[in-house]
């Protein structure tokens, strides 16, 4: 497809409460290493809370509000570091796509860069620092990439997805700078982040449902 | 995993119930149990919240009352509340002088302070925030921004408590509140594991014969774990590196605070108690004021804590003046 | 044996430093730390001594205070103290009003405390006894002098304590310990043991899945072993035997007490009271005063017990009265 | 020998004291399975102090000052129900030979009766109970019987023994009514009592110690 409808967004967000729930075991003893072990709780949590949510606002209600329901039903319902950044994104690429009727090439790399600016800010994390941020980072500059250049979104988000992978690939040489595995310190160096982690999983289920 | 309870979901908020029966002195606000806030508003006064995950009692609920806090959002066991329970309690105890939130230093938390902070602001609610991070172990000198707070973050809500509830003004008590924060300095010490109700088996293993020196109260890595030492040898390990980061001279004052973690009987807590008074006796420091029990647990976590807040005469005062909430009574001599 | 402690042979000395370097409000007598005494004399105010083994706490060394106690005589751990400890004590609180013992149902404290009677009679000081047997499941109705006693002496204490600070004669202040003596019924839950630091390991085992219903304070057998039970139907069944023995009808007040034995977190004795409080509630019963934390403990051990007074108009008065120990304090509403 | 001196007291304390410290082990044992083990402790400590008051004190003290010491010595050292109750019974003891000079078969009965009065007065139990009171009673009134009858220290001690080890065997068959082991209840058929057993220990090291 290239746009994501309001109907569209409705069905991408019960594709990502699916895939959260068949990944919550991984994710669950991913954050267990080096963290709290609640990351797979959290976010089949909040994903299952979010999808029920715009399920029941309807496409009528349009992206931006759509996705502001979304944001704000993930904050109330999960808010631990990762349930609470995500809901932040979703928040700010609400704010960025106000007047979208659809999601193309453009509005995917305003929604990602919105998504990251507001992680950033909300995190105060630095691109390096072992966090979600570092694959939100390459999916915005992909994504804003290929809109310069006209990309379709489908290959757009392939591109980004690529970009997000090799950039979670990478934090496994990092040292955690936050959170709870900041604690571990190098025990943390060779192991990939549980958040960016997340950021892969839900890049990659966009890049599936628009192919 | 032996704990009373009945479904680990309802955990939390039964427990709620119980304190909401129990004390009528503290209610909640937006029809959610989890947003607590004393039963009187003070007109007038400061506001101060705080909150976090629960299962850290008398942490964070306790210490709504008299001469402490105004009112408190909790999350699930260690879990942050949200940013939208965090705003409901801001509401509910601005009286218009404005609310400082006093909590520790963890991601989830910050991240959902702030953002009520930013909601409140949009009301037109002052909101300053002090972060505390008193958890010597958890990090260096000089990166002490990344620190954990542990229970010396009671010091702050003392010291902030007394003075809102002098009639200082929002930049009086963030002033103070700050001042607590940055001269107190805690040690703890982890002998065994807590139990989270939905997860049933330990958070954590160690050995029979194990400490874990450093230990935080969720059981992140600590600085060292080795055989556990005689008391008075794990105190003079604690106490050398609180000492490293605060300069005493003869005649100096002191609040002590002895913490058990949950599962440490209150004669051991003396017994460490007894050795950190020595010490400090021994560099001629004065101990003003101490206590020693429950004040910031980790459900049934054995250990225990030391923080030490350096006085002087302004947090003297503050310290020692009445306090009156459901857990934490204080009628000054 | 997982203890902050020196030798264990000091364990009992070094904690009594403790809490004499902590509460100045205390002291000993006789030259002699397990003699402790309320370092202000009350001229004419009858005298009220407790004792018993240490490893307790708060019980017994911490209710020594204002509204409260006068003395204290503590012996090893579980142990009791000695005739002559408790007649040093007696000698020193008597202040011509005479002397109101009050203490547990255990054989080698009933010894002791009757001895020291003898000798403080022999020096014209009048001694009155009044002996706790709250614990329901140590002996069936009609054997109430072989049970033993366990938390519900607090509020013997307390209302003693109360009494003999309004000035009562020693009869009264006798006569008052006893309605409440009679009028207290406590059921005890244990989940697991706790360590004699003597001894170095656990008095009695459990299995990881079981619980004891009524076991005593020193790992006495209960009335039952078994699974353990959801929250709820623990209380229940504890809450069953309290009620065959008290009549209530609607409209009766009570005093309750939800004790920690030592290794239970507060969350789950919050979830305990949640359920009392609805049985309660169920009978139209109404709960005048609550008091829930660790007020008789057995070291480590994890487990609760329930404590309830039946209330009358003079119990009510005197429960619901001031009081300021080291270790428990109340600010009437 | 025929009379027990203020000198062969001090011996006979000696001796109650070794017993004890090689008894300990098994006293421990003892109260234990219905009790909390500290019988053992108690005991030897008790009799260790006492031993050790005496030989300061001297057999210039005279038989009564000597009991009086050692009584008021173990109520200091073992306040435990055992500590306190021998303790009771040293203590009656002396006052009952306040004018003696030596213990023979009369001042034997004397001392053993009152010993069994105190222990009775102190403690409230009934012969029965299954307490130490049940074979301080048969040696009480054993004593008693052989000083009537003009039998010697020897056999006066002889006949008390074998009285208190029936009394003893005895005891497994009651069930407990007082102290720790009450709580037992019939878990404590079958077993000797505890308390019963040291005072079995006491009257036999005075029957060796006399022969
Ligand atoms: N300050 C931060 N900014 C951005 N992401 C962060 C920050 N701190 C932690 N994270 C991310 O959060 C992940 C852990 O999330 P989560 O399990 O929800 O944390 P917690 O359980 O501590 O609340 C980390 O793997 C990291 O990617
Ligand atoms: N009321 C009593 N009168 C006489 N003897 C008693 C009484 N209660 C207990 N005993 C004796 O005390 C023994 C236990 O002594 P001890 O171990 O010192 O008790 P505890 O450890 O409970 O203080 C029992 O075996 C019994 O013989
Ligand atoms: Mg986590
Ligand atoms: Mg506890
Ligand atoms: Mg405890
Ligand atoms: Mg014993």
């Amino acid at each position: 497809m290239n746009t994501i409808t309001a109907s569209d967004l409705i069905r991408l967000f019960e594709a990502w409460k699916t895939l959260f729930a068949e990944e919550r075991e991984f994710l669950i003893s991913l954050d267990g290493k080096v963290g709290d072990s609640d990351l797979g709780i959290t976010m089949s949590k909040s994903f299952a809370a979010a999808a029920e949510a715009v399920t029941a606002e309807g496409e009528a209600a349009g992206i931006a509000k759509l996705l502001r329901t979304a944001g704000a039903t993930m904050a109330r319902t999960a808010p631990s570091t990762m349930g609470t950044l995500t809901a932040t994104g979703f928040l700010r690429a609400s704010k960025a796509l106000e007047t979208a009727d659809g999601i193309g090439t453009a509005e995917a790399a305003k929604f990602w860069t919105a998504f990251r600016d507001g992680v950033a800010e909300r995190g105060k994390a630095k691109v390096g620092d072992k966090t979600l941020l570092d694959v939100l980072d390459p999916i915005a500059r992909s994504l804003e990439e290929a809109a310069a250049s006209g990309k379709s979104l489908g290959e757009a988000l392939a591109l980004a997805t690529t970009a997000a992978e090799d950039a979670l690939e990478a934090t496994k040489s990092l040292v955690a700078q936050h959170g709870k595995a900041a604690a571990f310190q190098e025990k943390t160096v060779g192991l990939q982040d549980a958040g960016a982690t997340v950021g892969v999983f839900i890049i990659r289920a966009m890049r599936d449902f628009a192919a | 995993m032996k704990k009373f309870l009945n479904d680990p979901v309802n955990f939390v908020n039964e427990m709620l119930e119980g304190i909401y029966r129990a004390h009528p002195e503290v209610t909640y606000v937006a029809d959610d149990k989890r947003c607590m806030v004393a039963a009187n508003r003070k007109p007038g006064k400061v506001g101060i919240a705080t909150g976090g995950g629960s299962g850290h009692l008398p942490l964070f609920l306790g210490y709504v009352g008299d001469g402490m806090l105004d009112g408190v959002a909790v999350g699930g066991v260690f879990q942050s509340p949200s940013a939208e329970q965090m705003y409901q309690v801001t509401k509910a105890i601005d009286q218009g002088a404005g609310v400082l939130y006093i909590y520790g230093n963890y991601t989830g938390d910050i991240i959902n302070f702030d953002m009520a902070a930013e909601l409140a602001d949009l009301d037109g609610i002052q909101v300053k925030q002090v972060v505390g991070n008193d958890d010597v172990a958890s990090s260096v000198v000089g990166e002490e921004h990344k620190r954990r707070g542990v229970a010396g973050i009671f010091f702050v809500y003392k010291a902030a408590g007394a003075a809102a509830a002098e009639g200082a003004s929002l930049d009086e008590v963030t002033r103070l509140a700050d001042k607590a924060r940055l001269r107190t300095r805690t040690m703890g010490v982890a002998l065994s594991s807590c139990v989270v109700p939905e997860i049933g088996h330990a958070t954590f293993s160690i050995g029979e014969d194990e400490m874990e020196i450093g230990m935080g109260i969720h059981g992140e890595p600590g600085i060292s774990r080795k055989k556990l030492a005689p008391a008075d040898a794990v105190v003079d390990e604690m106490m050398d590196r609180i000492f490293a980061e605060q300069d005493y001279k003869s005649g100096d004052e002191v609040a002590v605070l002895i913490n058990g973690l949950g599962g440490t009987p209150l004669e051991e807590l003396y017994i460490l108690f007894r050795r950190v008074s020595l010490l400090l006796e021994e560099r001629g420091v004065k101990t003003r004021h101490v206590w020693i029990g429950e004040f910031a647990t980790s459900m049934e976590m054995a250990g225990a804590s030391i923080s030490i807040l350096h006085l002087d005469a302004e947090l003297d005062r503050l310290i020692g003046a009445a306090g009156n909430t459901p857990f934490f009574k204080h009628i000054p001599a």
